[in-house]
Formats: C-alpha cells, structure tokens, sequence
C-alpha cells in the first residue's frame, strides 16, 4: 500500500502536531476518538476509504493542492448536517485515477449559522458542480466560487432541502 | 408542335395529378420502405396495407389551422412553403415522359429546370428567414450554402451530357439516347464515353440528393440538431406543402437524371419504349433515394462542402475534359 | 416590416438547446452562446428533472430506498441496485452467498450490453442514422426479455436485496442468455461494425471530434467510457473489485485519442467483454441459495461508508453517513455523468454546433441520473 | 494525396457495403409484435399491480390485517382497514386499497408478507383517462375474481 504512505508523507506538512498516524485497526471499528485535524488510516473494505482526513475549514485549499499534486481526481462533495452539534460538515472524496486505487476522504466541520469554506474549483473544476450542489442543498458558502448559483433546484428557491430542519 | 387549349388542359390537370399522386404516395413509399428496412411493418391500419394513409395525412394536415406565430414575417411566412411547391410542379412542364408525352419541349428546358431548383432553395431561405427563429435560420443558412455547392458539380455534368447530345433540349437528349442500353449516356459505347460517363453519372445521382436536401444530406433539416429547420415553425399545411414540395423536388430530381443519363423512355434492349420503362426508372432511382436515407447517418455541413470542393469538383471537371477530349478526337 | 441588421462582428446570439430538444435525450438544456454556427461558449443548465432522491433515501429505511435506485439511471438499473445494496452490505455486515453474486454480475452485464445498445442507437439517432436504432432495439429487446423473466418489470428493477437477490434465475433464462450471446455475436460484425462503425460518413463525423484529454478526465473527475476513451485505465470492476469480478478473465478496452470515436470504440469492445464475462460466470455458477442471512431492520454502526460501482456510464459512488439509526443519515449519490457532463462546457467551445451535438451523444448521459 | 484517394475507395466501399446490408435486411420478415392484435404473455414473475389472494375453498382473502404491507411500502399507497372477527380469534380484512398512482411496483409488499396474503397480478393495460381508475379496491376485485371462478 504504497499509494497510501505516499499520500501520507505528503499530507504530513499539514498535520505536523499528529505526526504518528493513529491506526484504526483493532478498534473494532467504533466512533474514532475527537480530534481537531489529522489524517486517520481507516480500514477499506469496512468504510470503503483508506484515509479519513480531518482538516479545519482553513486548510481544505491546502489539501486540494497537495491532492492535484499527487494526481489524485476529485470524485464527489457532499454534506452533511449535524444538528445536534450545530455544525456543517463538508466532505470531499479524492481517488486516484487509474493505477492503485486510495480513496481519501477529507472532511472539514463549520458552524450552521456561518457555513462558510474556500472554494477548490481553482484547482478541481469538477468542484464547481459539486460546491453549487452543496450550496443548493445545505446552503454552505464556498467562498470565492465564480459562480455560486442553485444548479438542481429553480433559482427562486428558497430553502436548502437536506438540512435536518427542513421540513417541505 | 401544334396547341391548342385542350392540349393545355389535358397537360396541367395531368402534371397536378402526377405530382399530387407522388407528393402523396411517395410519403407511404418512404414509410413502407423505411419500415421494411428496419423490419416493421410500417402503415397498416388506414385501409389495405395502410394506403389510406396519405389521405388520413392530408386531411389532418387540412384541417389543421395555419399557425402564424408571433413576431414572424407574415406575409413571407405564409408564401415561402407555396414556393416551394411551385417550381416542383412547373419543373414538370418540360419532362419528356416518353416520345409523345410531354408538355413542353423548350430549347433550353435543362436551363429552365435549374432556374427553377433556385427558386425552390429561395423558398427553404425564406422560411426560414421568416420564421425567426434561431434553429431555422442556421438551417435557411446552410441549405444556401450547401445548394450552392452542389449546384456547380450538377451543371459541369450536365454540361458534360449536354456536349455529348450536342442540345440542352431534355426530349433531343432523351431522343438521342434511343436503341438500346449501349446508346445510353451512362453506358454510351460511341466515342469510349462509357469511360468517364458513369462517374458523371453517380456525381449528378450525389448532387441531386444534395440537392433535394435528403439524408445523408439533410443539413437543412437535421432533426436531431436544428429540430425542424426551416420548417420548424410551420404547421398544418404550411409543413404538408413543404414535405410535398420535398417529394417533388425527388421526383423532377429522378426524371432529370432517368432523362439525362438512362435513356430517358428507352427500354434496355430496345424493344416497346415508352412510358412505362421511364416510370420504371424515375421509381428505382427514387427507390434509391429512400434507401440511402435509411441507410447512413447524417453527414457534417464542412465535410459536405468539403466532398463537394475538393471530390465531386475536381473529378467533374476531370471528366468534362476528357468528354471534351473524346469528342474532339472521334 | 424592416428588420433591423446589425454589422457587428462580435455579434453572438444566445441558441437554448433544450429542455425540450431531440438532441439532449430528456430534458437537459444547454445554453449556448453562438457565433454563426460556431459556439462561444456552452453551459449545461441542470435540475429539471431534479425529484431529491437523496431526502428521500433519509426519509424511509434502507429497504424502502431500493426502489428509488433503478430510477436515477433507469437504463443501467441493476447497476444503481447492486451500488446501494454494496453499500448497505459493507455497512451493515452482511454476507452474500456466492450463488447470489453471481446472479448479480450476469444481470449488471446484461445490463450494462442492454445500455450500451441503447447508447448506441441514441448516438446513431443524434448523427441521423434511423436504421441502427431499430436493429439495437431488437437486441434489446431480447435482454429485456430476459431481464423481464427474472426480475419480473423491464426497466426499473428493484431486483437486488441486502444479502442477496430477490429471485433465481432457472434454465430457461441461462439457455436465453446463452442463445442471446450467441445472436449478438453473430449480429454484431455486420448490423453493427460494417453498417455503422466501418462508414465513411460515421468516421468523419465522430474522429477527432471532442477531444477530451486524460488530464481534463482527471481535473473534471470523469470515469467510465470516457475517462477510458482518453487512454485511462481504470475501471472500478478491475481497479477496486467488487463482488465476484475478479473470478472473471476480462479487459478493459482503453484507447488513446480521446475522441468521439474512441469512446464510441471503448463503448463497442465493452459489449464484447460484458459478453465474455457472463459467459464464464454461467459456465462457474455455483448452487445454493440466492439469498443471505439478513435482518429485517438494518441498523449499521455509525460511520462513513463508501462503495463504488462501475455503471455503464462511469463509477457510481454512494457515500452513506450513519448515524446507528434505522434511516440512513445522509446518502450521498455520486452519479458518473454529472462529473462527465461537467467538462462539456469546456470542450464544446469552439465547436460546431452539430459536432457539439455529436460529442454530447458520444458522452451517454442519462438526465435523470444527472439530476437526481 | 494517398490519405485523400484511400478516403475515395474505402469510402465508397463502405457506403456500398451498408447499401447491402440495408437491401438484405428489407427482404427479412419483420421482427415487431403487432400489438393490439397479437397480445405478450406476461411470465410468471411479472410485476403488475398487487391483488389479494384469496382462499382455495371459501374465496375469502387470506390476510390477516397485520399492516406489514403497510409499512413496507417506501410510498405509502397501501391503506387496509380490517375488524375483530366474531365468533373467531384474529381480524378480518373489510377494505384493502391501493393508490397505483403511487406504486412503484417495487414488491416490498409482496415480499414482506408472511401469510400469502397479496401477489402480483399480470395486468399490463393499464392505461386510462381517469385518475381514479387508479385508486383500486383489492377486495373488491377479488370478489369479482371469485365470481367468475363460481
């Protein structure tokens, strides 16, 4: 699994403070403990993604950057709405395209009330879609998005339908 | 050629005839063939073997209302689908049918059927152009452009028939071809024209699908492009006279080349000419042309232009050199 | 009556292709700002036949969404069946008796032929051919007979089940397949290659039309027969396997140009390895029983899960979020033609019109997978 | 040049080639289902819309009113209403309904019932100018089915 330490060295500039990559393994596949930022090995064929990356909203360009350089493609963003802990989470799915496969799957938690997170469509022009997707349905911010406009829903929508409180 | 007002009467109810009848049945020719070439059984229900069918078409079409939309060019909009179906049936006047069938034997009747062709592309223009609308005027501006094209390589060949029969009169040129199959102009033995001939042959049969806008030609009226062309707008019998005007155009198109190059009402073998062996031919070459249609896929505007300019040009030019060459010669 | 005549030379007018248009196969619209017949630039504009699939899949149980699946890609169903039953199964831990893979696989590659055939003749139809439409359909029909047969409906299968399959297939259906193979076989050099793929006219309109480059494939995230068109190996069925795909001897077709033809090409040899796998997974199909050990409510452990699928249009990931309840928490649908699509904009300038149009087809999109 | 000659010939070969295949293909016989007239059978697992079964000797439905169908269904287009049988233990079955417009013919209801109460039915002209022709009244059609049996 070379595809995988590779990814990690080159994520390591990042999460300098977690530098002994936890493990997993062993855990029995329980609730990882809270944590800030770090990149996490998880096991494949249980969560189906070999790295669990949590970084803070800052730092989601800075992934994007060091993914693009590694040759990795950008498959999905999604959100998810977390209502009891007030908090948006934003997750990218990275996977290599052709070759061995990793799949690294980056998540970054924002506030609700102020769900706001950089823009990588500078970087991934596939996030463009995505990151209007994202805004459509949870109403997160991608700041500096050239184009942030409904693209599944009418433009005179005025709801964000897969938040928790919405009820059509 | 004696007239007299009988003869005129006899001739246009004739030729509305004639060209009712194919503007309609070739519509169920073209349905029945496709069909069959697909494997389906086509038109069945409107009467025995659905050929009630045209007339179910037409009535429909009838008694539809002539939508005129808004903010279109009415009075262009309404005449364009009448011009187009005009010149198709005028083209009519001077087709030698057989020996003694044919309205018209003008001097210069090859001359006045490509007049006329024009009037008809200044027909799909104007429909288009009317219409206002976006699909329409790109299909209006690449019917211009493709007619033009096409138009250059179909005179240099007819050029080339009208060297060799030494007339621009259809009846002299169909007369001169009597005998026999080896006296046609495809197959003409005299001279060694048989050498070059029947590639002039296949490049008028290309430019006279180009010409009446059919598959794999049909840029005017790419359907999964420009959804209708120029015909997008219309409706009722507005889009009835233009199909019918198609079919037509088809029709003259099979007449002019069964007269030019196949010996116009000449059996093969030289026995019984007469009107039935030019009906034969004029309905396989249209056969033909409902065949290709099903056949191929549509081509690209460029590379129509482009088979135009730098195949069909060339080698018609090629070949009206070697006619001239050969005449000179023998 | 006088109509007003502009001579400017930047003059663009602006061209709606769709929602309701023969080209775009449902009800995608493409605005497209043109030049005279060439395009300045071309914005796909989603969403109308957006139905939410994703709420829906929070509102009911992990069953109850089974349905839903077969109506996002309705021409690759059995796909988007098996992509969220992988993905409930990895989830929830559930094993699946291998008979019952098997069935899988045969009914997603009959699929998958059954898709392509319909790709096909659509393709044909955008270029202007009739004729192939018809002699697909009649292929197509054949699977759908058989798909028919086993599943019991003809286009939106809800046919997989979290631990297995809902049905067995019997004799009549292998004996089909076997007949169906054979026809398509001995129909494909001639109704197929020497009638379409050998002509002339069908060459010099798709060759070196779209060229999609394996770094736009990557920037854009485009898998399937297009990322493979531009000379990308990757297939989730070889790169990631899944279910019982690595007991085949398959390949997976990759060219290089990444034009409209080599996806088209990619396309055609993909029917043939389909093909070759159903042909072995019939000759190993194993006995016993088509259904697994699975309990009536799921409740997986909270976490993050993905699965991915190879679809005929690309690789379809579901990223489901659990939360330990019944529903699932969040289900993420990671549809390959909405990144597909996304790089058309990019492509398509500078086009002709009726190359754009070309091109679009050449990329197999299924609005209502887009669009969700 | 050589690119420009070999177009010409391979070209023309091509086009002569699909000509033919067309010609061949016109003179097989066709291959379509003339359908009013030539009516499919439906196999054994098609899934039309669901119908109550009755039993063998007495006609009457076999469904016990558990509601299991009910909350199977990912649309919510099944509503039963059944009563407390006199005389026996157990409900009886007094109105089953099924909101077609709904359905998604996905079959949870069928799979999920335990007492082979409800099966498919292998009824595909469903076409109709009414909504409410789609609002169907099971037991009611299983009584017109015993009658005809009768």
């Amino acid at each position: 699994m070379d595809m995988l330490e590779k990814i990690q060295v080159a994520l390591a500039e990042l999460f300098p403070e977690t530098a002994p990559l936890v493990s997993q393994e062993g855990e029995g596949g329980q609730e990882v403990p809270p944590r800030e930022s770090g990149a996490l090995v998880t096991n494949f064929t249980k969560y189906g993604s070999h790295l669990d990356v949590l970084c803070r909203p800052d730092q989601v360009v800075s992934v994007a950057q060091i993914m693009d350089r590694e040759g990795y493609f950008l498959e999905a963003i999604s959100g998810v709405d977390w209502l009891d802990k007030q908090q948006f989470e934003v997750l990218y799915d990275y996977n290599r395209l052709g070759g061995k496969h990793c799949r690294v799957m980056v998540r970054t938690r924002v506030p609700r009330n102020e769900p706001m997170v950089p823009t990588i469509s500078a970087i991934f022009p596939a996030a463009d879609w995505h990151e209007r997707e994202t805004f459509d349905f949870y109403g997160v911010h991608f700041q500096g998005h050239p184009n942030l406009i409904r693209i599944l829903l009418p433009e005179d929508a005025d709801f964000h339908p897969l938040r928790k409180d919405y009820m059509p | 050629m004696e007239t007299s007002i009988w003869r005129a009467l006899f001739y246009l109810v004739g030729i509305m005839a004639f060209a009712g009848l194919n503007a309609a049945y070739l519509g169920w020719c073209e349905r029945k063939g496709a069909a069959r070439i697909q494997r389906r059984i086509g038109p069945c229900e409107a009467g025995y073997a659905g050929l009630l069918q045209p007339l179910a078409d037409g009535l429909k079409l009838l008694s539809k209302q002539l939508l005129v939309p808004q903010g279109v060019d009415g009075i262009i909009f309404r005449v364009a689908p009448v011009l187009a179906m005009i010149p198709a049936i005028t083209s009519m006047v001077v087709i030698p049918f057989s020996d003694n069938i044919g309205a018209r034997a003008m001097e210069l009747s090859v001359l006045l059927l490509f007049a006329l062709a024009s009037i008809g592309m200044i027909a799909i223009l104007l429909g288009g152009w009317a219409s206002g609308n976006k699909y329409a005027i790109i299909s209006a501006a690449r019917s211009v452009s493709q007619n033009l094209a096409y138009e250059i390589p179909m005179l240099i060949t007819v050029i080339t028939v009208v060297m060799i029969s030494g007339s621009m009169n259809l009846r002299d040129i169909a007369l001169d071809q009597q005998g026999g199959f080896w006296h046609w102009n495809i197959f003409r033995l005299e001279n060694g024209h048989f050498l070059t001939m029947w590639i002039s042959f296949i490049i008028f049969f290309i430019c006279s699908v180009a010409e009446t806008n059919r598959a794999p030609f049909d840029m005017a009226e790419a359907e999964s492009e420009l959804v209708a062309g120029f015909m997008t707008e219309y409706g009722s019998m507005g889009f009835g006279l233009f199909m019918m005007g198609e079919y037509l155009n088809i029709v003259v198109g099979a007449c002019l080349t069964a007269t030019l190059f196949l010996g116009g009402w000449d059996c093969p073998f030289g026995l019984t000419p007469g009107v039935w062996w030019f009906l034969i031919k004029i309905y396989i070459l249209i056969f033909t042309f409902i065949w290709i249609r099903w056949t191929y896929p549509r081509t690209q505007i460029y590379r129509l232009l482009n088979l135009s300019w730098k195949i069909l040009i060339p080698f018609s030019l090629v070949n009206l050199l070697i006619t001239a060459a050969l005449i000179k010669v023998f | 009556m006088t109509v007003p005549i502009h001579l400017r030379h930047d003059e663009t007018f602006v061209l709606n292709l769709g929602p309701q248009h023969p080209a775009t196969h449902g009800v995608l619209r493409v605005k497209l700002t043109m030049d005279g017949e060439y395009i300045v630039k071309a914005e796909p504009v989603l969403g109308y036949i957006h139905r939410m699939h994703e709420k829906l899949a929070e509102g009911g149980s992990f069953a109850q969404f089974m349905p839903n699946t077969a109506r996002m890609d309705y021409l690759h169903a059995l796909a988007f069946n098996h992509g969220w039953a992988l993905v409930v199964e990895k989830a929830a831990g559930i094993e699946v008796p291998e008979r019952a893979e098997y069935i899988r696989v045969i009914t997603v590659e009959l699929n998958r032929i059954a898709s392509h055939l319909l790709w096909w003749a659509a393709f044909l139809l955008d270029l202007g051919g009739f004729t192939p439409l018809l002699y697909a359909f009649d292929d197509r029909e054949k699977i759908i007979d058989l798909l028919e047969r086993v599943t019991g409906s003809r286009l939106t299968y809800c046919y997989m089940r979290f631990g297995g399959v809902y049905n067995d297939i019997d004799e009549e259906f292998i004996a089909g397949t076997r007949d169906f193979i054979k026809r398509l076989r001995g129909r494909m050099p001639r109704l197929y290659h020497d009638l379409v793929t050998h002509n002339i006219i069908l060459i010099k309109r798709i060759k070196d039309i779209g060229i999609i480059s394996a770094e736009q494939c990557r920037r854009y995230g485009a898998t399937g027969p297009v990322a493979r068109g531009s000379g990308i190996n990757y297939d989730i069925r070889k790169n990631e396997p899944y279910s019982v795909y690595p007991e085949f001897d398959f390949d997976v077709p990759v060219f290089d140009e990444g034009d409209s033809m080599a996806r088209y090409m990619v396309r055609m040899h993909e029917m043939e390895q389909s093909m070759r796998i159903i042909e072995q997974a019939l000759d190993k199909l194993p006995d016993g029983p088509v259904m697994g050990k699975a309990p009536k409510v799921l409740k997986p452990e909270a976490g993050y899960y993905y699965s991915a699928v190879e679809t005929a249009r690309g690789s379809l990931g579901h990223r489901l979020v659990c939360d330990g309840g019944k529903n699932p928490y969040k289900l993420k649908l990671r549809s390959p033609t909405f990144s597909n699509l996304s790089l058309y904009g990019e492509v398509a300038e500078g086009m002709l019109l009726a190359d754009a149009l070309a091109f679009m087809g050449s990329l197999d999109l299924v609005i209502p997978e887009i669009d969700r | 040049m050589s690119g420009y000659w070999s177009d010409i010939f391979t070209g023309s070969k091509s086009l002569i080639t699909g000509l033919a295949i067309t010609a061949r293909e016109f003179f097989k016989p066709v291959v379509t289902e003339q359908y009013p007239w030539e009516v499919p059978t439906m196999t054994p697992l098609f899934r039309g819309h669901i119908e109550l079964i009755g039993n063998e000797e007495t006609g009457e439905p076999n469904c016990v009113v558990c509601g299991m169908c009910q909350r199977a269904c990912p649309s919510v287009c099944i509503s039963l209403d059944g009563k407390k049988n006199e005389g026996g233990k157990g409900k009886v079955l007094t109105s089953y309904v099924l909101d077609f417009t709904k359905c998604s013919l996905c079959g949870s209801c069928v799979e999920s019932c335990n007492f082979n109460a409800l099966r498919f039915s292998k009824e595909y002209n469903l076409a109709s100018f009414d909504k409410n022709d789609f609002i169907m009244d099971l037991m009611k059609r299983l009584e017109d089915q015993n009658r005809c049996k009768h």
